[in-house]
Formats: structure tokens, C-alpha cells, sequence
């Protein structure tokens, strides 16, 4: 996990203020850098998943709910591993890296209002993930996807 | 996000319209909460998907606790119509499993009117 | 023009490398953004267009074409005015504020390469424009554009 | 941005192909300093924009210096098929009155074909 560090050479470096509306802003913003190398239209939906559920638990979590708040994102293509790395920073608690880390039995409806779903997807949809907490008192969450194209047409093959 | 709700064959067709994001799922929390409070035994509920492009774990909660309230009031509740990304995100938070999601609106139908 | 200033309490803040294939990433997040409040289809093609040809100005006369530089944008929505209003900054020499405000000729073909037809577009389709020179070493083009929503259809109406 | 090169009753299409905007002028640049670099007197020049979603300032000045190239070799260049968006950047640029521009191909052909 060493190449996911924070980038001072990002292709794109986005703050927003914490409403839920603007989300999306984040979400098109990295399907786009991953468009323009070429990503896949599914992994491109995976991308935009796994950023929506970052930046939503980066407002719901970190910025308690206070829609003048921001938080930042940055975002890159990793030549070397031909990958998009998204890096989510927020000014909140932070928490337990162990939650990203480890892969936990899922709870199952209707016990429970399924918590934690959010980074289970993450996971799901992502090549690698990691968490810093509390680095110059922001903490960041990183996630890489390898870029794969569009499969061809058979017509095209 | 909007809900537009009619009836088919004694059923209520839900039909959700926007991207059920963070957002999209504050917007129709509003809509479910009424929705349970209207004194319905065992009511049949079809949720069709063919305008949502989009579903994020947000909106996945919102589902599993307006199934859960259908549930209660000993109602059944089915999903449909939904593209192939919002479909794996059912799959992948294991939700397929406790949803019935049919492929086109009639088949839920037939699915929820049988005896 | 004395409410289009630059605003800490932006929906958006963009810093992009000045690389031409990601300046649609910024053009996207402005059409979200106006999306968002309800900007009828047409008008978020014109605000594209408008944040295009700033930010491509930001890039081919205020980076030198250096791909390692960045710009910057800004983006809001005015609830008074009911607009969504832009700023792109750049830290390169700036230029003539006249150039932006005169309506000149446009140069016509084939006498001539089609040089500032940029700024005629953005006039054209924003509803404001104004440029600040030189503050804190940054120059900022500001525009602002009326939200329309789209018009309802005949059978709606 | 790409450029598919066709030939239909001598005359030669171009179909554009991405969004023409600094990034895709500049990737469409190279094809055009070929093509003005085949010895072709009178040509005629078809350039179809159907796969063209947006055009900005930059797409608008390959497109002129393209036209000029032509017309210095004796040729004719039109161009059709625009959407709404694309055709209003050319009249908010004054260039409408510059470029000859038709709905249809075949519109363009029959143009270009006439004696
Ligand atoms: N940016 C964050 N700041 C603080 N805590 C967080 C952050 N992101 C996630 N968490 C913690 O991790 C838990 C699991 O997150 P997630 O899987 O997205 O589910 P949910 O957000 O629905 O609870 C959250 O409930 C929260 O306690
Ligand atoms: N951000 C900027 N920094 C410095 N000069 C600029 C900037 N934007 C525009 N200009 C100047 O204004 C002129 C007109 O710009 P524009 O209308 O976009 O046409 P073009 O960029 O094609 O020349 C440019 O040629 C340039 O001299």
C-alpha cells in the first residue's frame, strides 16, 4: 500500500461544501478523469459507487452534518499502475482502520438497519483501499482502481 | 428524486425517478414514512426502478426499512426493472437475497397477485 | 458587477492541472452544479461553453501549455440572484480588462486565424462577465449565468 | 476525438467523432495538416459532426483553417448534421455565414454535387 500516499500531484483536487446534493459533483468528477483514460462503462459506475460512498460518510461522519463545512478530494491516474487513486480527506474523529480494513459478516435485514454497508461496497468495488488517520489533523481515505477498457465488439475483434 | 405512485390490479406501483444517492434517499425518506402510516394490512408493493440510474448504499437503506415496514403490516414487497449497476449493487451488498427483484414490471405483478 | 467577487463560500472549489484533455472535468462539475438547481438543458450547454473556453484560456495564456501547472475554479450557487456564478483564477500575466468588456468586431475568415472568438462566446452566453487583475498575485475571469429551468411540456402544462 | 475517413460519389467524408473542444482540436490538428498536404485540386469535403456532442472556439479554428486549406487548392468543404448546441456555437460566432451547413449527409452531397 505504499503508492497510496497522498498526492501533491493530482490531476484534479476538489473541495465541496457538505451537502448531500452536491455529491454528485465528486461521483462525475472521478468517472470523468476515468473516462478519459479509458475505463470501462461498469467500472466506471463501480468508481462512481465507491466515491459517492466516501464523500457521503465523509459528510455524515466528519462534517456532522453542517452543510458549511467542506471536505476535499483529490484524484489521479497512476501511470505505473495504469489504476485512477482517489485520496477523501475530512476534519472529523476519524475512526478504527481495522473497519476498512477487515472483511466483516454482513448484517442481514430486518434485524438490523444495515450499517456499515458503505465500505463493504467500497471494498467490493475497489482494487486496494486504505485509511490514514489524523495526518496534520486531517485524516484521508485512499482507494485505487486498475483502468480496464471497454471490452470489443465482437464485430470490432 | 420523486416517487410516483398509481395503482395496478389492487397493487401499488412505486415508481422511483433520480439517482437514489445520499440525496436522492433523504428525498423520498419523507414519502416512506407516510407511506407506513396509512392503516394498510398486508398491502402488495411493486417498486419499479426503471428511471433510478443510480443506487449507492443510501439508498439501499431506505429499501431494506420500507421493506421491513410493509413486512410488519404483514404486506409483501417486490422490485423491478432495474439496470445492471444498480442491480450489482444489490448483489454485492447481499440484498438480492432478501429482496424479490423481477426483470419487468408485469412479472412482479403476476408474482405478488398470485394466490 | 459588485456581487460577482470572489466567494469563500463556494459550492466548488476545482484546482486542475492544465493538461487540455481534463479542462471537461471542470466543465462538467459547473453543468452538475446548475443541474442541480434546476438550469434548463440548452442553458448548461452554454455554461459549458463558458467554462470551457475560460479554463482552456487559463491554460494556453496564463500556463505557458506547462501540464504541471494549475488553475483553479470556483463555483456557486447565488440564491438572490438565482445563478449560478464562476471563477476561474490563473497566476499567469493577465490582460487587458477591455478585452473582455468591448464587444469588438468578430475578425472574419480567411483573413485571419479566428483569434478572440473565446471571450466573444462566453459574452454571448453568460448573462455577466468581469476580470480582476493581479489580486494576490492571482487573476480571476468571473461570469454568472440565470438559472431558466427547462419549460414544461405542453402536456405538463 | 477521432476522424473516419469515407469516400461517397468522390467526395470525402469526414466524420467526426468526440467532443471538439482545446483537447480535441488539438488531436484532429495532425489529420488535417495531412489532408492538406495531399495534392488534391478541387476537392470536395464533407464533415459530418452526428458523433459530435459539443464544439467550443478551439474546434471552430481547425475548422476555419481547414476550410481555408481547401479553398486555396480550388476545393469546396460543407458541413451537416449538427445537433442544436454545436449549431448555435457557430451562429453565436458569426460562422454560419462562413460554413455552408446542411441537416442531412445526403443534404451536404447533393450540395457539393451540384454542377
Ligand atoms: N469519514 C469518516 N469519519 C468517521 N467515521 C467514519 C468515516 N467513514 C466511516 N466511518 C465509520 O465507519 C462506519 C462504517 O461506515 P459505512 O460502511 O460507510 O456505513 P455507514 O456509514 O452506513 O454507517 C460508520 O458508521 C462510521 O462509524
Ligand atoms: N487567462 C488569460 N491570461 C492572459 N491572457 C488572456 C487570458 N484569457 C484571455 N487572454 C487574452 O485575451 C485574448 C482573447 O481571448 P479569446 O477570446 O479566448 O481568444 P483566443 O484565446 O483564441 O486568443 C487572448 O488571445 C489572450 O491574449
Amino acid at each position: 500500500m505504499t503508492n497510496l500516499m497522498p498526492n501533491s500531484q493530482a490531476d484534479l483536487c476538489l473541495s465541496l461544501r457538505a451537502d448531500p446534493k452536491l455529491v454528485v459533483i465528486a461521483c462525475k468528477a472521478v468517472r470523468n478523469l476515468a473516462e478519459i483514460h479509458g475505463m470501462n462503462e461498469r467500472d466506471c459506475y463501480r468508481l462512481e459507487l465507491a466515491t459517492d460512498e466516501v464523500c457521503s460518510n465523509a459528510i455524515t461522519h466528519a462534517c456532522e452534518r453542517d452543510e458549511h463545512r467542506n471536505y476535499r478530494l483529490e484524484a489521479a491516474y497512476d501511470e505505473v499502475d495504469d489504476s485512477i487513486v482517489v485520496w477523501v480527506y475530512d476534519r472529523g474523529e476519524g475512526f478504527d482502520i481495522e473497519r476498512v480494513k477487515e472483511v466483516k459478516e454482513l448484517p442481514k435485514p430486518p434485524n438490523c438497519p444495515v450499517g456499515g454497508l458503505g465500505l463493504h461496497l467500497v471494498r467490493k468495488v475497489t482494487d486496494d483501499i486504505d485509511y490514514l488517520c489524523g495526518k496534520n489533523g486531517e485524516n484521508c481515505l485512499i482507494f485505487r482502481k486498475r483502468v480496464i477498457p471497454e471490452p470489443k465488439l465482437a464485430a470490432e475483434a | 428524486m420523486e416517487v410516483e405512485r398509481m395503482n395496478r390490479d389492487e397493487c401499488d406501483i412505486l415508481r422511483l425517478k433520480g439517482r437514489l444517492d445520499l440525496a436522492g434517499a433523504e428525498a423520498i425518506e419523507g414519502f416512506f414514512k407516510e407511506y407506513r402510516m396509512e392503516p394498510m394490512q398486508g398491502r402488495r408493493v411493486i417498486v419499479n426502478f426503471a428511471e433510478v440510474p443510480y443506487i449507492s448504499s443510501s439508498g439501499l437503506r431506505v429499501l431494506v426499512s420500507a421493506l421491513n415496514d410493509v413486512k410488519e403490516q404483514g404486506g409483501e414487497m417486490v422490485l423491478c426493472e432495474m439496470n445492471v449497476g444498480v442491480e450489482e449493487v444489490f448483489e454485492f451488498s447481499g440484498l438480492n437475497d432478501v429482496f424479490k427483484i423481477y426483470r419487468e414490471e408485469d412479472d412482479a405483478l403476476q408474482a405478488v397477485s398470485a394466490p
